[in-house]
Formats: C-alpha cells, structure tokens, sequence
C-alpha cells in the first residue's frame, strides 16, 4: 500500500510523461497554497511545472469544473485543436466529471481522466478543533495524521479528522475514468449520509423554521457553494441576470434564507451528486449539504435509488416519470421522505 | 413604454350586477402603462368592438387588456378585433372577471376588488407582451399510407384522386391484406374479391400512387408536412420490370413444402410464389428461407427457366428515402393466437379452425375449391359449431378485454354460406350476445336464424374434444338452463383480432401512441378519431380499433380528407406561443430534450455572440412547428435560456407580483 | 395579507395556478355552474401544469402569499400527453423541501382538476381557502421589501 | 343465521375473492362443469344469486354439494369470475353455524368406505378438497 508521498510521486511522474509525449496539452491537478492545508487546483502545461504539484490529505477541491472554461477558451484560440486536457479524480470526483459529460459541458474526447486512490480528506476544522494551532507541516499515512504546528507536533487517527463527506464515502470506484493510478485505498464508506437530514426531519416544524433560519441568516453570499459545485454550471446564473426575473447579487434581507438556496438546491435536484463541496467551501459554515440531501433522499424513497454521475446515460429523476407517481399531497401528508 | 386600453365589460348584469364595473375601469388608469380605460355593456358586440378600435386608433394603443368573459370564449374574439384595428393579435390580454369573479361571488365590494387584482395582473402580463407571429413551414405534398390492405387502398385512392402523390409501403408481397382472403362480405354477401381486386387494380394503375410492397417503413424523422421516411424494399430476387407474371417459375419450383400464407396455412406453396392469382403487383417473389438455391446454393431452376430472365439472386435490399408531409398508419390486424386455449383444442385437431380458415374453406378460389370439409378426413362437415367471442372481452392472460366488433355478423355470414351450400347441415351458434349495430345488420342475423334455421344458443362451449372421429361440443344454453352435448364434425372459432405486430414499432418510429392493446390512439376519441396526437400522423383501419369493411372505408376516407385538407395548404401556421432559446444563456445540457413531448428540441453547434465573443457552441434548437407550447422545457432549463413566449417568465412572475401587491 | 381593518377578519391571499386545458376550464365550470369559493383564490393561467416553475411559488409567498395551489389535468389527461407527469415530479419535491424548511404544510397543494370537473374545482377551492385561513399569515417565506 | 341476508351475501362474496359483477353472463362455467347434470343450480345462476343476495337459495341448493371443486369454472371463466371460490365460500357458511367446520382426518375412512360400498355418492376429489379445506 503506496504511502500518500508516494502516490504524489507517481502522479507527478504520469502527468510529466503525459505533457511529454502523451498528446496532452495540460494537466489539472493541485498545488500548493498559502498554506499547507489549502493546496489550490492548478494547470500545469509543462513538466518543469510539476515541482508544485501537490496531491495530500487536502486535495479535496473537484478540478473537473474547469475543464468547461479550459476548453472553451482552447476553442477560442483556435490552436491545438483536438488536444487533450489530464485530469486527475478521486473516486468521488468522478462522478462530477460524469454530470459534466452527460451534461454536454466537456466532450469526453477532450478528457484524459486519470483516477487516484484517496486516503480521505481531512478536515482542518476538525483539527483545529483538536487543539491545533498554526499548522505548518503534516505527516499523513492511511490510519493516521501527524501534525507540525507551533502549537507542538501532534498525531491523529485519520477518521477523526475527515472530511463529513469522506465518513459517507461512496467507495473506491470511479464511474469515469481512463487509466486508474493507486487503486484500492480503503474507503470509510458506511456512514448514514441521511442521518442529519433524518434527525431534522424528527423535528418540529417551527425548530426547523428556526435551524434554518440560524444557518441561512449567516449566508454571505460569497457565492463559493455555487462556484464549487461541479452542477453549477451554467454559462449565466439566473441569479446574475436581470432577465431571469430573480437576479440578485447579493445579500440583503431576506433572499438568501427564502429563495436563494432553496432555488440553487432545486436547479441541483436530481443532478447532485452530493459531493460535499457546497459545505466544505462554506466560510459560514452553513451545512448546505443538508439541503441537496433531502433531495436525494426524498428521490430516493419516492422514485428508486438514483446516484447522479454513476453514469453518463441514466435519465435525472426530474427529467423521468412513472405513471404511478407519488402525489405531491400525498409527500406532505407523511411528511416528505421520511 | 406601452400605451395600454383597458376595456371592462358589464356583460350585461352577468358582471355589471356583481362588479362595480367603472370603479375598476377607474382602478386601473394608475397602472404603468395604462393609457385609456372604459366599460361598456357587451364588448363582444359589434358595438364593443368598434369602441376597441376607434380607442386603438385615438390613443395610439400598443396593447388592449379586456376584463371580460373567460378567454376561452373571446380571446379569440378581440385577438381579431385587435388585428382588424393594426395591432399584433398577441397584443390582447384577458381578465376573466366573470366565471372567475362575478358569477361565483356575492359580494360586491369583494368581487370588485378581485376584479380589480385580476385587472392589474392582466395589465401587467400585457406591459411585458411582445408581438408575436406565427411560424410558417411549407408542406411537402405528398403522402404516404403504411399497410396495402382495404384501409390502405382507400386511403390512397382518396387522396390520389383528389390530385396529391401518394406512397403506399405493404410489408407483403401484394396489396390487398386480410379482404383478399374473405370469401363474401356481409351483409350483402358479395364476393370480397369482386368488390376489392378492382380497387387493387385501381390503386396500381393511378397516375399519382406508387407501391412498395415487400417493402417497410425503416425511418422516420420530421415533423407534419415535413417528414423523411427511409424505406427498406426486401429483395424479391425477381425484376419486376422484366418479369411477366407466366408464373412457369414456381410450376417448376422443386420447394413446395411452404405453407401459404394467404390460404391461413390450409394449403401448400411454393419458394418462388405470387401470393394469389389476383395479386398486386403479379410479381413472384423468393422466400429465400425455402428456397433451395438461397440454402444450399444447388438449384437455380427458376433462373433457368425463366425466358424473360427476370429472376435475380444477387438482388439486395434497397434504402429509399423520401419525403412525406402526411402519413397514415393502416397496419390491419391479425387473429390471436389460439395456441393457449386449451379448452377448444385448436392445436389439436384439425376439425377446430378459425372463421379466417374457415373464410378460406368457402371461398372457390381457396384450398378446396370452396368444399367445405373436415381437413382431417377430407368429408362434408354434418354438423357444424361456431364458437364467438374466443379470447374476446376476456380478461385472462391469452385474451383481450375488448370485443372484435366483425365477429358476430361474419359468424351469421358462415353460418348462412354454409346452410345455402349444404342445407342439411346441422349449424349452432354459441354466444354471449349478439352484438349487430349496423345498417341491415340485425336483419342479417335474423334472416340466419329465421330463414336458414341457424340454431343460436345463447351460451358458451366449454369444453372441445375429440371422441370417436368427432368432436364433443360440451356447452351450456343459458335460456333453457341445460348443458348441452353436441357431437360435432367442424368446430369453427370466432378468434379475437388483433393489431398487427408491426405497429408497435410504427409506433415509435412515428412517435405516435398506442393504448394498452397496441391499438393507435386517436387525437380525440370522439372528435378527432382519425387523426393520431402527433401532428400529421393520421389512422385508417383496424390499426386504430376493431372496424368491419364499411367502417374501415368510411374511416379510411375520413383519413385521406385530413390528409387532403394538411396537403392542400401551402404553408402551416404554427401557434406563436412557442418555446424559444436564448442562446447565450444555453448550456447544452440537454434536459429540454429529454422532457419534450414533440421532439421539438434538437441540440446543433452553432456560433454564439456572448458578451462580444464569437464562439461555437452546442445550443437548442426549437422547431416552431413541432412546438405546441406546454412549457415542460422552460422549467427543466436550469440557467433560464428556455421561455414560452406568450407565457414568458418575467410574465408569470409579473402575474404573480400583481396579485400579491 | 394584511387583516382587513373593519372586520379584523384575516383574508388568505392565494394564488392559484391553473393549466389551459382542463383546470382553467373546470374554473369555468364552477363559474358557469355558480358554484363559489372565496374570493381570496386568484387564477393564474398557464399552458400546462409543467410550466409551473417552483420559482413562482416562491415568487408569490416571497411577495406575500398565503397559499399556492396547483391545478392541472389528471395524470393520463394531460393535453401535453406528459406535462403533469414532470409538474408532479417537481411539486412532490419542492412540498417536501418546503416542509423541510419549517414552512408549516397545507400552504401548498397540487389538486388534479378535469374541465367537467367545476365542483372539485370549487370544494378544493373552499377547502384549500379554509386551511390556509386557519394558518393565518405564511411570514416564513415572505421578504419584507417586496412590501409597499 | 343472520337475519340481515344482504350482508351475509356480501360477506361471502368478499371472503370467496370474487368480483361477481365482472360476470357477462356468457354460460361458459356452467358448459365445463362435469356436476351440470347432478346439480339444481347451476354455477352461471350459482354467480347471479350471489350478486343478487339471494343466500337462502345459495344455501339450501343441492350444487352446493354437488360442486367437485374441479376448478374448471375457475380455469375457463374469460372474466375470472372464479365461481367454484364463490361456491367454497357459501359452503363455509353453511357448515360454520353447524360447528361442522373443523373435519376431522378419523371421519375421512367412513366415506372412503362408503364410497366403496355404495358407489360414487360422495366424489373423493370432493373429499380431498373438504379435507384441505376444513381442516384448517
């Protein structure tokens, strides 16, 4: 089992081959940030630019989503037509890049997919929480993660410091993919990833009136769910347009909490893939995962299991019907998918 | 800016007795906009009418807002109104102020009030209407008919004569389908033959049809008035230019083991066939899994004797494409498959047939020679038993819930035949009812039981079995409450009909739909029964429900003048309020096309200007004439690019904004 | 809406979006038969129930609804052929979101109406009136500067 | 007995499964039945009464013995009308109120031997079927 430097190592030598003489014109991958925890997704159109590249316990952000404007922009120059774009994916990741293909936002052709084996993301709240301060450096191997900060060095079990969305993984498959690199890292799939939206449900109307109100009221609107969810993607946001009838660009009163989220989850109904990335990137910390859950959970129990991204054939659950339906009275009535 | 009129109409008292009429005349001057407002008694009239148009033109109206009746009734009304006075029809908006307000409340301080809303909300619809036109598509004026039988033929006659090309595709060797196997018609009881190889003959001699048989629909794209069609013609192995229908070929022919189709299996036939002597075009054909040439490569008599050299075995399939503006589903039927009625011993022995069969048997140019015999023993039938309504308005597996409609009368027509050939044969009838709507159709009923002694029992055969040489007809008669025992010697089975499988993907061809027992759907069941639910797509014949002769001909010329009335129009006009794209804010994701129900949308690379940028994109594309407007697309869409003009979203929203102020 | 002054009595504001071919008829049936519901319920006429975007509906509680009702032709009815199979999807997931969020039930609904249909159209009309009056004012989804 | 005879005939009717009204009166139960000939009414008036209500008649007719529970009815009937279900069901009303309900295996020898004594009087396919049905 490949140490997480190791499996670094194999990457930057693939993508330096691939760049090299493997018909790709550029490689999407991580580099580092500003700070150790916060490596920033990258191209790389040269082997000498490999020295940045990073790929760790923080390679969480999804890189597929900037293929759209990478390759729209190769079409715009009009050279290297044809050419391809490497991207690496974790498992998870993969499943993005399937909406977008299924979606039209990026021809397959133009792809080379290259999957990697993740150990799980962590998350650097969890380890500020455990008492971390100034974090510098990390040591990280599968079971566990030391850290280097001024507040002294310290050793973690991995699965206490992951992402949410890593402890409800969805395995280590890929649903798209064209040469796979470090397969078979354990998973920490398992999890109930409906379990937070169970327990809302439990609640009374008027104390999910108020969590909702207490998390929504916080929104910023820095837009970061939107720029980071590899759905969102249109060429214009209804939200940017003075045509949609629903522009609004920022926040003021109430829209956040009464039509901007609620509206953002509907356009990603059926389409999410439940990545996680909404919540991760979140500077208020508002569990917007927990809006897109409902609806997968609620499609789930009221139209058969759907995974949007599992394939790039399927029919989204709001582009499909049964005859038989449920009524949308009868949803109310036992109180939505519970 | 638009300068809105606003009209409120009293309705005489059916709005004025309830709603302050003037104060919402008066309500609305304020709104944006609104540049002229006024009631009056009936603006329906010729009178409200002409205070709509001089207001038009005095205050230079862009739009008319009429708070009035449903628009249901007049929005077609004052759309004409608007247009005689130079304004875009489209231009029009409608409060119902009268089913929805003033007939259903009492109060008129409330009603005036919603009245009011309603008003505003019209108006504000209106100051965001845009003109609209009707798209217009040219007609391709020429039709195509699918099925060569009856309903076919007389399709494509009706069309033809009245001057239109028209195509006939027939999967079979010949035109002429199931008719040409009957024996008589009811209830006149001429020959079937008499009264259809003229019209066979007529629809291969007109100018204006051609016909494909041995050939199949393999394609379709399009839309009404538009359609390309890709055709498979089946090698036939036989030139038709060159060949002379001698018929020496299928003499000589040494693979006579086929059963025939057209005599329903009771005779033999050989490889190279023509299906009967009367058939269209009189052409043989190769049935290549017979033929011993196609199987083993040693053979090749035909070939040889043939003087006008016309067979051909290296003959291939050939894809013709051609171009449609109507197209008309005529498949027929088939009888069911009797294999599973156990009960009756269809599969069993050889005395139980279908009327199909039985149809076959009589006719004097059938297996033999019209003699009615048991097939088992080659002897004249004594006693003869006819079965109805087998596999008919059942609800078991094998069956069909519906009745056959045909299969009553023809059973009278067997029974009657029979007894006029063989008056001492001894003929029951078993039914359920005896179902004969129909001009002389009781009559002919009557005149098997009354004047042919034709005993109709009223009850079901339950049970068939062969005893002694003969057939044990266990049965019950209901009126006299006995069970009766007939030794019979022919067991003749009305089988229930129905649709030729065939249709079932015509159907998804022509994106056409069908109920749950592969029958077409018409467009309307009681006023549109001949046209399908997609446009330029029409139903002749047993394809669209059960249907005897005289029914599938009416129906069949039914089609042909829908068919006439699409190709006599030059152009179609379309309904304005279509979907469209706006292209810069598509994404090409393709969720509009997966909930059209038109296949109205089509995704095409196209150059967009956004923001000043000139770049190919994958953008939708509506076909105006396709659309009918349902809106399913504009809400699918997640960035917006899709609207519904007449009903845009800035619309609905400006609706609602108005209501909730 | 505002609790109108004299009475005190509260009166719902509710929208009602009815489909052309067989809701908005059977609105005109009730009308035509003089069978009446409140005046609070305003129609608002579209092509087909899919047109609905769940957008509207929460357009029209964020300018100050009290209720929002859907009506559209019977599955199997649909002029569309298969519009208000989608409307169906769309609603039965926005009904439970909404209820999700803390917005109390029965200020939504989806009714099935057929154009011969003009006394379901005004007994749900009634009913639908009646529950959202007893919930009183929807200030949950409502966004104080649409407000005059 | 239950006095009220229309709920006593819906009553067997529900416990039988059947749908009496999807009957068309077409005979064809009554035309398969091997008992037609033994029996005073027959299975195509056994479904008529029982969607009239008509308990007394169902219950006092000599069919309801004279039904082997060959099932052909059920098998043949174009409707699934099923009346031998019909006739199995009238038949646990009349022996329920007796107590005769429960059959017991030690009584199944007396009429096999009566069966061989006398001939044919009670059909063992009737037997068989009483026996799995009673015993329960």
């Amino acid at each position: 089992m490949p140490a997480v430097k190791e499996i670094q190592e194999k990457m930057r030598a693939r993508a330096g081959e691939l760049l090299r003489d493997g018909g790709v014109s550029m490689a999407l991958g991580w580099k580092r940030g500003e700070f150790c925890h916060d490596p920033e997704p990258a191209f790389f159109e040269s082997e000498a630019e490999l020295d940045n590249f990073v790929y760790d316990g923080f390679s969480s952000p999804l890189l597929s989503k900037y293929l759209i404007e990478t390759i729209r922009k190769d079409k715009q120059k009009g050279e290297g037509k044809g050419s391809k774009f490497l991207v690496f994916l974790k498992p998870c990741d993969s499943y993005g890049l399937n909406l977008l293909l299924k979606e039209h936002r990026v021809e397959r052709e133009r792809v080379y997919a290259v999957g990697v084996g993740c150990p799980g993301m962590l998350d650097v709240d969890k380890i500020r929480a455990a008492g971390v301060k100034n974090m510098r450096s990390f040591d990280e191997t599968e079971t566990e993660v030391t850290i280097h900060a001024s507040s002294g060095d310290k050793t973690l079990a991995r699965r206490d410091i992951l992402l949410e969305k890593c402890l409800v993984c969805k395995g280590p498959e890929f649903a798209v993919q064209d040469e796979v690199l470090a397969p078979g890292l354990p998973s920490f799939e398992g999890g109930d990833r409906f379990a937070g939206v169970t327990e809302l449900e439990s609640m009374s109307p008027e104390e999910r009136f108020s969590f909702w109100r207490n998390e929504l009221s916080r929104c910023i609107r820095c837009n970061a769910c939107r720029n980071a969810c590899p759905v969102c993607s249109c060429n214009k946001c209804v939200f940017d347009n003075p045509q949609s009838g629903v522009q609004a660009k920022s926040n003021a009163d109430s829209f956040e909490e009464n039509m901007f989220h609620i509206v953002r989850a509907f356009h990603v109904a059926g389409r999410c893939s439940d990545c996680g990335e909404c919540s991760r990137v979140c500077p208020q910390k508002i569990p917007l995962h927990l809006l897109n859950r409902k609806f997968i959970k609620d499609i789930n129990a009221f139209y058969g299991a759907f995974q949007a991204g599992a394939d790039a054939e399927a029919r989204a659950p709001l582009t499909n019907y049964e005859f038989g339906d449920v009524e949308p009275g009868a949803v109310v009535k036992r109180g939505g998918g519970a | 800016m638009q300068r809105i009129g606003v009209f409120v109409c009293w309705c005489g008292s059916n709005i004025a007795a309830t709603v302050d009429v003037d104060a919402v005349a008066q309500a609305v001057k304020t709104e944006p906009g609104v540049a002229f407002s006024t009631n009056y008694q009936y603006m329906c009239s010729e009178g409200g009418q002409a205070i709509i148009r001089n207001a038009i033109a005095e205050h230079k109206l862009t739009g008319i807002v009429v708070c009035a009746c449903s628009p249901r009734m007049h929005e077609a009304t004052f759309r004409k109104t608007a247009a005689t006075a130079g304004l875009n029809p489209y231009m029009v908006e409608i409060a119902n102020i009268r089913e929805q307000c003033s007939w259903i409340h009492k109060d008129r301080e409330k009603a005036t009030v919603k009245a009011i809303i309603l008003s505003r909300a019209a108006v504000a619809k209106l100051n965001l209407d845009s003109p609209l036109t009707a798209g217009e598509t040219p007609v391709t004026k020429r039709a195509l008919v699918i099925g060569g039988g009856i309903a076919g033929i007389q399709t494509a006659l009706d069309i033809a004569d009245a001057g239109y090309e028209v195509d006939i595709v027939e999967k079979t060797p010949t035109i002429g389908g199931k008719m040409a196997m009957l024996d008589k018609t009811f209830p006149t009881l001429d020959c079937s033959a008499c009264i259809l190889t003229p019209k066979m003959v007529d629809a291969a001699a007109h100018e204006k049809i051609t016909l494909y048989t041995y050939s199949e629909v393999e394609k379709v794209s399009g839309f009404v008035g538009n359609f390309t069609v890709d055709i498979r013609k089946r090698a036939r192995s036989v030139d038709a230019d060159r060949c002379t229908g001698c018929g020496d070929c299928m003499e000589k022919c040494p693979s006579k083991k086929s059963k025939s189709e057209f005599n329903q299996g009771l005779s033999n036939r050989s490889a190279i066939y023509i299906p009967f002597a009367q058939a269209i075009p009189n052409v043989p054909v190769i049935d290549r899994e017979a033929c011993i040439k196609f199987q083993t490569g040693k053979c090749g008599v035909c070939q040889k004797i043939c003087s006008a050299k016309a067979v051909d075995y290296e003959q291939q399939d050939e894809i013709m494409t051609r171009r449609y503006g109507a197209i008309v589903a005529a498949t027929g039927f088939k009888t069911i498959n009797l294999g599973r009625f156990e009960e009756f011993q269809y599969a069993q022995s050889p005395d139980v047939i279908t009327s199909l069969e039985f149809e076959r048997l009589c006719n004097a140019a059938g297996p033999t020679k019209g003699k009615v015999m048991r097939l088992s023993n080659h002897e004249t039938p004594k006693t003869v038993v006819f079965v109805q309504c087998v596999g008919s308005r059942s609800t078991v597996e094998c069956g069909k819930t519906y009745c056959s409609k045909i299969c009553c009368m023809y059973t009278a027509k067997h029974a009657m035949l029979l007894k006029e050939k063989y008056p001492e044969t001894e003929v029951y009838v078993f039914y359920i009812d005896v179902r004969t709507p129909g001009k002389g159709f009781d009559e002919f009923y009557r005149r098997a039981a009354e004047e042919y002694g034709v005993r109709y029992v009223k009850g079901m055969v339950g049970k068939v079995a062969e005893e002694n040489g003969r057939l044990r007809v266990q049965a019950s008669d209901l009126i006299a409450d006995k069970q009766l025992v007939i030794e019979a010697d022919m067991v003749v089975l009305a089988a229930a009909i129905e649709p030729d499988p065939s249709a079932r993907n015509l159907a998804t061809l022509l994106t056409a739909s069908m109920d749950t027992n592969d029958f077409f759907t018409e467009a309307h069941p009681k006023l549109r029964p001949v046209e399908s639910p997609t446009a330029g797509v029409y139903l002749s014949g047993v394809c669209q429900g059960p249907k005897d002769i005289p029914d599938t001909v009416s129906q069949a010329g039914a089609a042909a003048a829908k068919v006439i009335g699409l190709l006599a129009k030059d152009k179609l006009v379309g309904n304005p309020c279509v979907a469209g794209c706006n292209e810069p804010l598509c994404n090409g994701c393709s969720a509009c096309e997966l909930v059209c129900p038109y296949g109205a949308i089509t995704y095409e690379e196209k150059t967009v200007m956004d923001h000043g940028v000139r770049e190919q994109r994958r953008v939708a594309s509506v076909n105006e004439a396709l659309c009918q407007g349902c809106g399913a697309c504009t809400v699918t869409c997640p960035s917006g690019a899709m609207d519904l003009k007449g009903f845009t979203n800035l619309q609905i929203m400006a609706e609602v904004d108005a209501i909730c102020r | 809406m505002p609790i109108n002054a004299e009475s005190g009595e509260f009166k719902p504001m509710i929208v009602a979006f009815c489909c052309n071919w067989c809701s908005y008829a059977g609105a005109d049936l009730a009308g035509s038969s003089r069978l009446s519901y409140p005046a609070d319920v305003k129609i608002i006429r579209v092509p087909c129930s899919c047109r609905v975007n769940p957008l509207f509906m929460l357009r029209a509680f964020q300018r100050g609804a009290d209720g929002v009702i859907m009506c559209g032709c019977h599955p199997g009815d649909c002029h569309y052929t298969s519009g208000n199979y989608f409307a169906r999807r769309r609603m039965a997931l926005l009904f439970s979101m909404l209820e999700y969020l803390g917005i109390e039930k029965g200020r939504v609904r989806v009714e099935w109406v057929s154009a011969a249909e003009g006394q379901k159209f005004a007994i749900t009309m009634n009913q639908f009136a009646e529950t959202v009056a007893a919930l009183g004012e929807c200030k949950r989804l409502e966004d104080l500067r649409c407000q005059p | 007995m239950r006095v009220d005879e229309k709920t006593l005939a819906e009553d067997i009717v529900r416990m039988s499964g059947t749908n009496v009204k999807k009957c068309m009166k077409c005979g064809k139960c009554s035309a398969t039945c091997p008992s037609f000939e033994d029996m005073d009414v027959h299975p195509h008036s056994f479904v008529t009464m029982a969607e009239e209500g008509d308990v007394a008649g169902l219950l006092k007719s000599k069919s309801l013995w004279k039904c082997l529970s060959c099932f052909a009815c059920v098998e043949r009937c174009p409707r699934g009308v099923e009346p031998a279900h019909l006739i199995e069901a009238v038949r646990f009303f009349a022996l329920s109120p007796q107590g005769l309900n429960k059959m017991k295996p030690d009584v199944v020898p007396i009429f096999l031997q009566n069966l061989e004594e006398k001939g044919a009087e009670v059909p063992q396919q009737l037997l068989t079927s009483a026996f799995r049905k009673y015993s329960k």
